[in-house]
């Protein structure tokens, strides 16, 4: 596959950055409102676990040496994801795929580890729909949770990208922007531990 | 081209003027003009908004007489020539931030006045009469809490709330179910109904008569008849009349209202409370319903949705209490009178429905009828087929005209 | 490895078919429906949003006239109250995220990649898919219709009497997918406008000295991009509690309604900018045109835009200064908020001065500018009364605030578009509308604009409450409402008479058969300096610009005394619109494809999880046929190796706009 | 955020390439904070009192960290640090019109003066 | 041009339509009646479907198979006689038969065991088969219909690409998360709460530390690799499966009594300036 840089297509923009790249920046800057507003929902609404004789509330529940873990994964993906991108950008398609898989594995584990956390709450008596409390919960980490997995469906499609030859060194910026998103997901979670998990 | 005199403001600034200038002259039979307040709280805000009517109008008149000006002044002739051009002026820096500045400093006036007015209207009144205002879908109950000890006493109405002049009266506005608005315009301006929250607004009408209102926030099907009237009368006759909603409810002892009791106890009570109404089963072939003393047992109301809220929210209950339902002027969210509409009527007050001769002459009975015959056509309500737990409003219960005249005969007796 | 666009050997010695993938190829440039359908152009794009928006409008001004045949008397009998319920909301609904939003976003395609000097936006096909989207939602929005009944909750739909309990019908499901749905074409707009003014400028077009449209779009589309999650976010909530139970709103179980009204005013009030601020951009360019005279105070006009999107994020509550937030709250609003006239009143006075000491030249954009800068005054002020909180305890939800907002939207907002539309015609169709018939429709807009919306102010102040389906007689309501509803007729009737000038304009142009020139208006945008309309490939070659208004620059220049003269005639520094060899990013079928597939999901999750399936299976298809899809259409025979970025969109419009450069200045 | 430098030619990222070395560095401080983080919400801080400095030392302390590692992320791994400085400004353009917004509102519930209750009573 | 092929997948279509309207009215309980027949036929808007899986597994069928029929019949150019007419040669151009080999009739044969075996084991494994069936349906048919495209295999398979990967690839991704997480998350389940954070912290070590020594060792293998990446592969769903099937760990007597501020309500109350 021949190494065709963007620069070879004699690319040119008014701030030299590309147009894919800062758009996606762009588009994190937006996503910033929506777990803003998903975050503020929960912080509301967190002591407000219902009338029902079932009103434990979400941190009366955690499972906190769980969660650390977790984000610990998270945070480890974050550098695997980074390891990827240095990769293609040296043009190691071998270690490329490699950082991706295990950066999708490590999201996978994460993923795994917040359905073994409902589950928990489940069997607790505590759902979606008991409380404006648990309503929050859910609705915050279970739409970080759909980020992830999205996420991860990105990597393992760059992965067969790369292996179809579609994603070699000159797109080495497409890996950069899947990484890009998968960083932001991680920097969310970073908040979400601490403001939600830590803070009582 | 079009001629020199229509250039495009020269219509619109006479009209526009027109408007205010009328606008600021109010009309005379207008009930909720918020341009002729009446309340002290009310005249506060018109004291504060006047001005600023004021200012906005100079504004107005600059900017549109400006833009008129400066069309009229700097618009080409037919014979110029375009190539010709005027000064280049690319901007003026003074000038500009000058036209920065003085708006500033005005609104920061404006600002001043504005912050102050929030506050001191925001202040908690001394020695007030504390009444608890529950919006439901859709009319308004009240609840009195005569000497602030915190706990109601037994007065509690619907549609009309009963004050005394020149006092302050601190509403607690509350709600069973959805957001209304509490707003009598000639006392004092709107404070939203929120469930689950409580919220003050203080009022005080200094002269006896009826304050017009109404629900002010979209809140369904009859918000447009969810209205509000508030009855200022002297202290002595307020006095009189806590009293009397105190009292308990006598028996009827009329034959018609004594079936009409029955009738009422058999379906209405699901939903309305009498207070102290006896039970008329317990009495029947016994000496007279007079001499009854079992007290009624209500039947769970629970399938009103306000009920549930209304519960869950240990708040003033979902339905209108008719204990002393003959002393209002009007019923079902004020939007019939219950005491006919004329001077002569409006001149018997509070009381117009103590003597046979004000009923007679006074009570809306074709409304009143009607009301029981088909509530839902009357005003448009979700009363729920089966009475569903989300119903709200009252249900058609195919009365023949004979219980209607029967329970209308009892609803007369509970003055 | 296969290459996938290899020519398909159909064995030895037969030659490739023409169409060597069937289908699958990328789509060649198909004129008729089927190139509308396909086209990535921003232009006609542009074009397509506009003749959405017009539709809907006429949907939405159906809805207002019987709002207004409903209230022309007391105790109207036209609709129901559940009926009025629904058709003011749906009114509301779709004049703003139907009608103004994408007539705002119709200008911005057409005219940011010409004003900056492109070939085409940043990202070409996210461009096509941001209409279909919109388009998209807007058919959920009012499939409402067709399947049991419009959302009844207001525009902004509070809580909790959005509820299933208290609106038990499908309609507020309609309206939140929808809603959610349009959002989704927003979000992608902003990007891909966003991208394309910030890299896309030409050369030497640096950001102060870009046209006032321009900055006026980046930041409306700034403000889209960072409020519409917020709206997204409230109704991701709203869904959830409609249709899988959950309790965001439950008051019974602690929620607190007011959460619903702060999300909601957070992107609300940004809303009303994004709404004005295009139409202030639009006629910074046309009031200099016609005053012949550049724009008063440019950095002044620059910054205030960006101050009143910043600005624009601090004051949402005054949406709710009745609804008990607590005195301390409630002066914090309400101060921010008078303070937004500060900016826009430095925009009302600029356009003054620009229009002093001018030769104002009263074609029809200019009456429409005028009118806007003064009708927008009026709906201005009366902002600054609402601002005032206490009084706004008065005048909030009663037809003085109806009054309000159209006295700026229409006024406003309208008022701008309708001028930019007399304005701009001659570049995107090539004809000019009727003069004539343009004046006399501006003065019947402008009576039954006064007459229906002037009377509201009085109105409201009498204490009419708004969202009522009917009045009673003895209120003193009558006459005003009478006014009102007369003028909503003549609005009607004027709008029909602006149908009837596009027709018979078109006719006439037809007939006479006359080349228009690229610069009918003797402007100053680099858009006038290619044909009218504009041919396919915008600019022969990119220009360079060394200044504001390089175009006009180009025209004329001072003499030594320091007189504007005309240096050039205005055909020599045109250009001729024959561009050759210049590279157009290739059609797609994938937009709609994907776009295809939201309506399924919306509609799914209301009645049926299995469509959900099948949309989402539509989606996915359509962005995994996108991403693989070759960069270029095979046919079009170019050379370079097709192995674009497939992760993200194409770049090709970026790539192709190092299509030649201007050698050199003009002058 | 203004970029008057116009068309400059696409470059990956301004400045010099950032090596693993400094990204496996970034993690384990990235994991030291997270460690402390945690130890730090394991405190006994009841056992100290209930006074508001302690309040504020404890979750004051949580939020720096959180900050810190959200910032270290984003430059580092996300490479803004190296990046022109345009995609700096529209992130956090976001990110603070996001947390200035949300606060405002949270204020408005009286969230952090008892009303949702962060504050001991 | 509806060749023998479309004609196929149309009569597939047919098939798993009426099969559908069928097996939704049938299982609905309803009677025959109009609302048997039109629940079926809007997707249950209007009137009652049965059992939805059923129902929906054929609708699918009909649904892929009838968009491949009609997109094999608007390819003109994908059938060799088609394109003798287009090129207007005299003869049509000679189709070497396909030489690949074809596993898709084994798994089929599997699936539609899975099905039978099904019947009397449980719903679940119903279902798998007849996923597993609609699958192959698709896969094979497409496949089919590539291999006949053209005479060169590689563009055959090129073309097959172009059009089945844009859904092979996200499906295929998500389903592999989905396998891991579900597996994952029931080991998690049934090991002890001790047990469940050694798990969750040991896989992904392991994972990363395999990963390291990918990349620090270039000499290893892609075979080797392959070969990690099975037997990870067996460990996570084999464990998944043990754990499923030893069900959730007890429930450690509840979590403690929680905190005893039973909040009935929450009700605001708007603080007033003092006088
Ligand atoms: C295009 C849309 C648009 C625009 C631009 C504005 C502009 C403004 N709006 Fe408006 N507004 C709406 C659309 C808009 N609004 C809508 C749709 C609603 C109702 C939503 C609903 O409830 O359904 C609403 C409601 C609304 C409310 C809530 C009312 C209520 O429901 O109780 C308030 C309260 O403060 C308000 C204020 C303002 C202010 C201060 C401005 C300012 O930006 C105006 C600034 C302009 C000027 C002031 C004029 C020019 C200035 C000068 C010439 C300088 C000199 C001036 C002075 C010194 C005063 N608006
Ligand atoms: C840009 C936004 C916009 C625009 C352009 C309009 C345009 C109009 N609006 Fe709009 N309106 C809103 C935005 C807008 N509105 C919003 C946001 C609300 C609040 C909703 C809520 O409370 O939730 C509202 C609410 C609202 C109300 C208050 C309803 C209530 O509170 O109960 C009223 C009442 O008169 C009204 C009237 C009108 C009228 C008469 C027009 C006219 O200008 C319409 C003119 C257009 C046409 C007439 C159509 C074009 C012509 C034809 C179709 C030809 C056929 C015509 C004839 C034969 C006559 N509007
Ligand atoms: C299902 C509950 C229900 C039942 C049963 C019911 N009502 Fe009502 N009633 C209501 C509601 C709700 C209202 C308030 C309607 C409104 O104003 O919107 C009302 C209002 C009234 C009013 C007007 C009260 C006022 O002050 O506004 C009267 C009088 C009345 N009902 C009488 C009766 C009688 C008599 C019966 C028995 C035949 C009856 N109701 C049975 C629900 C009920
Ligand atoms: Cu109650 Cu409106
Ligand atoms: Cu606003």
């Amino acid at each position: 596959m021949a190494s065709a840089d963007h620069t070879d297509h004699g690319l040119v923009t008014s701030t030299g950055v590309s147009n894919e790249k800062l758009g996606m920046w762009v588009f994190l800057g937006s996503e910033c409102l929506l777990f803003g507003g998903l975050i503020s929902s929960f912080l509301l609404y967190k002591n407000r676990s219902g009338t029902s004789s079932l009103h434990e509330r979400p941190h009366d529940l955690y499972d906190l040496a769980f969660t650390s873990i977790s984000s610990f994964v998270l945070l480890m993906s974050s550098l695997t994801m980074v390891l990827a991108v240095s990769a293609i950008q040296r043009g190691e398609l071998r270690n490329t795929r490699v950082w991706l898989g295990v950066t999708a594995l490590l999201g996978s584990i994460f993923i795994s580890g917040q359905v073994y956390e409902f589950k928990e709450f489940l069997n607790a008596g505590y759902g979606f729909t008991h409380s404006p409390a648990w309503s929050a919960f859910f609705a915050l980490t279970g739409f970080h949770g759909v980020h992830v997995s999205l996420g991860i469906v990105m990597l393992l499609s760059a992965i067969g990208l790369t292996l179809t030859g579609r994603i070699g060194r000159g797109q080495a910026e497409s890996v950069e922007i899947v990484g890009l998103y998968w960083h932001f997901v991680d920097v969310v979670w970073v908040i979400i531990f601490t403001v939600v998990y830590l803070i009582k | 081209m079009i001629g020199k005199a229509r250039s495009p403001l020269a219509r619109i600034v006479p009209l526009a003027l027109g408007i205010v200038v009328f606008a600021a002259g109010c009309a005379s039979n207008a009930p909720q003009d918020t341009l002729d307040p009446a309340g002290p709280q009310a005249k506060q805000i018109d004291n504060l908004i006047m001005p600023v009517f004021g200012v906005a109008g100079i504004v107005f008149v600059l900017i549109l007489g400006g833009a008129v000006w400066v069309g009229l002044k700097f618009k080409a002739k037919d014979d110029d020539d375009f190539n010709e051009f005027p000064d280049q002026v690319h901007g003026h820096f003074a000038l500009e931030i000058g036209w920065t500045i003085v708006p500033a400093v005005i609104l920061a006036l404006v600002g001043i006045f504005t912050v102050i007015t929030i506050f001191d209207l925001a202040k908690k009144p001394a020695d007030a009469i504390t009444v608890e205002v529950t919006g439901q879908q859709w009319w308004w109950q009240y609840r009195y809490d005569l000497n602030n000890d915190g706990s109601f006493d037994e007065i509690v109405t619907a549609n009309d709330l009963v004050i005394p002049t020149g006092r302050n009266i601190a509403l607690r506005i509350r709600s069973n179910d959805v957001i209304h608005s509490w707003w009598a315009p000639r006392l004092a301006g709107k404070m939203d109904a929120v469930p689950g929250r409580t919220h003050p607004l203080t009022i005080k009408a200094p002269e006896a008569g009826e304050y017009i209102g109404q629900c002010a926030e979209f809140c369904g099907l009859s918000h447009a008849e969810m209205r509000i009237k508030v009855v200022a009368v002297s202290p002595e006759e307020f006095d009189a009349w806590a009293e009397a909603q105190q009292a308990p409810v006598e028996n009827p002892t009329d034959e018609a209202a004594i079936e009409g009791w029955k009738i009422f106890a058999g379906t209405c009570t699901s939903c309305h409370t009498v207070r102290g109404m006896n039970d008329p089963g317990a009495v029947e072939g016994d000496a007279g319903p007079e001499t009854s003393t079992t007290p009624f047992e209500y039947p769970e109301a629970k399938n009103q949705l306000a009920n549930k809220l209304a519960r869950q929210l240990d708040q003033g209950t979902g339905l209108p209490d008719l204990t002393h339902f003959m002393s209002r002027s009007t019923f079902a969210g004020a939007k019939f009178d219950l005491r006919k509409n004329t001077d002569a009527c409006n001149a018997l007050g509070l009381n117009w429905a103590t003597t046979d001769d004000g009923l007679a002459k006074c009570l809306n009975r074709a409304d009143l009828e009607a009301w029981l015959r088909d509530a839902p056509s009357m005003k448009a309500m979700h009363p729920g087929e089966t009475m569903a737990p989300d119903s709200r409003g009252m249900p058609n219960f195919d009365l023949t005209e004979e219980q209607i005249d029967q329970l209308v005969a009892y609803l007369i007796t509970l003055k | 490895m296969a290459t996938t666009d290899g020519t398909l050997a159909l064995g030895p010695g037969v030659d490739a078919p023409v169409r060597p993938m069937g289908v699958f190829a990328r789509p060649g440039s198909t004129p008729g429906w089927r190139g509308w359908i396909t086209t990535v152009d921003h232009k006609r794009i542009g074009i397509m949003y506009g003749a959405a928006a017009l539709f809907f409008f006429l949907i939405g001004g159906v809805e207002a006239l019987l709002i207004r045949l409903q209230l022309a008397a007391p105790e109207g009998k036209v609709l129901s109250a559940d009926l009025y319920n629904q058709v003011y909301t749906m009114h509301g609904t779709t004049m703003i995220f139907l009608v103004v939003m994408p007539i705002g976003a119709s200008f911005m395609n057409y005219l940011l990649p010409l004003q900056v000097g492109a070939r085409d936006v940043a990202f070409p096909r996210m461009n096509a898919l941001s209409f279909w989207v919109f388009l998209a939602g807007g058919i959920v929005l009012n499939s409402a219709w067709l399947l049991g009944g419009g959302a009844d909750g207001g525009w902004f739909n509070y809580a909790p009497n959005n509820g299933v309990m208290f609106s038990p019908t499908h309609g507020i499901d309609f309206w939140n997918m929808g809603l959610i749905i349009t959002g989704i074409s927003s979000l992608v707009g902003a990007v891909n406008l966003i991208v394309t003014v910030l890299n896309l400028r030409a050369p030497g077009m640096t950001l102060m000295r870009m046209p006032v449209f321009v900055w006026m779009s980046l930041v409306t589309q700034f403000m889209l991009l960072f409020a519409i999650p917020v709206l997204t976010s409230a109704q991701f909530l709203l869904l959830f509690d409609r249709l899988f139970g959950a309790r965001f709103f439950d008051v019974s179980q602690g929620a607190d309604p007011l959460l619903w009204q702060h999300l909601f005013w957070i992107f609300g009030h940004p809303e009303v900018y994004i709404m004005i601020l295009p139409a202030f951009g639009l006629i910074s360019e046309m009031i200099p045109v016609f005053a012949r005279k550049p724009i008063f105070g440019y950095p002044f006009m620059v910054f205030s835009g960006i101050a009143i999107g910043f600005m624009g994020w601090g004051v949402w509550a005054h949406h709710m200064f009745a609804s008990g937030m607590g005195p301390i709250s409630v002066a914090a609003f309400s101060v921010a908020t008078m303070f937004i006239a500060v900016p826009t009143g430095v925009k009302i006075l600029n356009w003054l001065a620009t229009m002093w000491g001018g030769k104002l030249r009263f074609d029809t954009p200019l009456l429409y500018s005028v009118g806007l800068v003064t009708m927008f005054t009026i709906g201005g002020l009366s902002g600054v009364t609402h601002a005032v909180s206490p009084a706004d305890t008065q005048q909030t939800d009663t037809y003085y605030i109806v009054a309000h907002f159209h006295y700026v939207l229409f006024g406003g907002a309208l008022f701008g578009f309708v001028g930019g539309w007399y304005f701009w015609w001659p570049k995107v169709f090539g004809y000019k509308l009727s003069e004539f018939h343009g004046k006399v429709n501006f003065w019947i807009l402008m009576v039954g604009f006064n007459l229906t919306f002037g009377p509201m102010h009085i109105l409201g102040l009498q204490g009419m409450p708004r969202r009522t389906y009917t009045y009673r007689d003895n209120y003193g309501f009558n006459f005003w409402n009478l006014v009102a509803t007369i003028g909503a007729v003549i609005i009607g009737i004027s709008f029909l008479y602006f149908f009837w000038i596009i027709w018979k304009s078109w006719k006439d142009a037809k007939a006479a058969n006359a080349v228009l020139s690229g610069d009918p208006w003797d402007a100053r945008g680099l858009e006038w300096m290619i044909p009218c309309p504009a041919p396919a490939h915008n600019f022969d070659v990119t220009p360079t610009v060394t200044r504001l208004d390089d175009f006009w620059h180009r025209k004329y220049a001072e003499d030594e005394s320091g007189r504007l003269i005309r240096v050039a005639e205005t055909a020599d520094v045109s250009m001729k619109g024959d561009g050759t060899g210049v590279h157009l990013p290739s059609p797609s079928y994938w937009p709609i494809v994907l776009a295809s597939g939201l309506p399924f999901i919306g509609w799914g999750l209301i009645f049926n999880l299995w469509f959900c399936l099948l949309g989402g299976l539509i989606v996915i298809t359509g962005i995994y046929g996108w991403v693989m899809e070759p960069a270029d259409d095979p046919e079009a025979g170019h050379g370079h190796e097709d192995d674009h970025p497939s992760d993200s969109d194409d770049s090709s419009a970026a790539a192709e706009v190092a299509a030649p450069e201007e050698a050199a200045l003009v002058d | 955020m203004s970029v008057d430098a116009n068309t400059v030619t696409l470059d990956h990222g301004a400045g010099a390439h950032p090596t693993d070395k400094l990204f496996i560095k970034t993690a384990v401080l990235l994991a030291v904070v997270t460690a402390v983080e945690v130890a730090w919400s394991y405190l006994p801080w009841q056992d100290w009192g209930d006074s508001r400095a302690l309040y504020f030392a404890e979750v004051g302390g949580l939020l720096a960290m959180m900050a810190f590692k959200f910032f270290v992320v984003a430059s580092v791994f996300m490479h803004l640090k190296f990046d022109r400085k345009i995609l700096t400004g529209v992130f956090y353009f976001g990110v603070v019109i996001a947390v200035v917004v949300y606060l405002a509102v949270l204020s408005t519930f009286h969230f952090f003066t008892g009303g949702g209750s962060v504050l001991p009573h | 041009m509806v060749k023998s092929a479309s004609k196929f997948l149309f009569a597939l279509a047919a098939f798993g339509f009426v099969g559908a309207v069928v097996y939704g009215g049938a299982t609905a309980g309803q009677g025959f009646g109009m609302d048997a027949i039109l629940g079926p036929l809007t997707f249950g808007y209007k009137g009652y479907v049965g059992d939805h899986v059923g129902y929906a597994l054929l609708m699918g069928l009909a649904v892929s198979a009838g968009f491949l029929g009609i997109f094999l019949s608007t390819l003109r150019d994908a059938d060799a006689e088609a394109s003798a007419q287009v090129l207007g040669l005299e003869s049509v151009p000679e189709v070497p038969a396909p030489v690949r080999v074809n596993y898709w009739p084994v798994i089929g044969a599997f699936s539609a065991a899975a099905v039978v075996v099904g019947m009397a084991v449980g719903a679940g494994m119903v279902v798998l088969g007849l996923v597993g069936l609609t699958v192959v349906a698709v896969e094979w048919a497409s496949r089919a219909w590539a291999d006949k495209a053209t005479g060169d295999a590689e563009v055959n398979q090129s073309i097959r690409d172009r059009f089945m990967r844009p859904f092979e690839v996200p499906l295929g991704s998500a389903l592999i998360v989905a396998l891991i997480v579900l597996a994952v998350s029931r080991i998690l389940l049934a090991v002890p709460q001790v047990g469940s954070y050694i798990v969750f912290g040991l896989v992904p070590a392991v994972i990363l530390g395999l990963g390291a020594l990918v990349v620090t060792r270039p000499q290893i293998s892609q075979s080797a690799i392959a070969a990690m990446l099975l037997v990870a592969a067996l460990a996570v769903l084999g464990g998944g499966i043990a754990a499923a099937i030893a069900g959730e760990r007890a429930h450690e007597g509840g979590h403690e009594a929680g905190h005893e501020s039973s909040l009935t309500t929450i009700t605001i109350l708007i603080p007033e300036t003092a006088d």
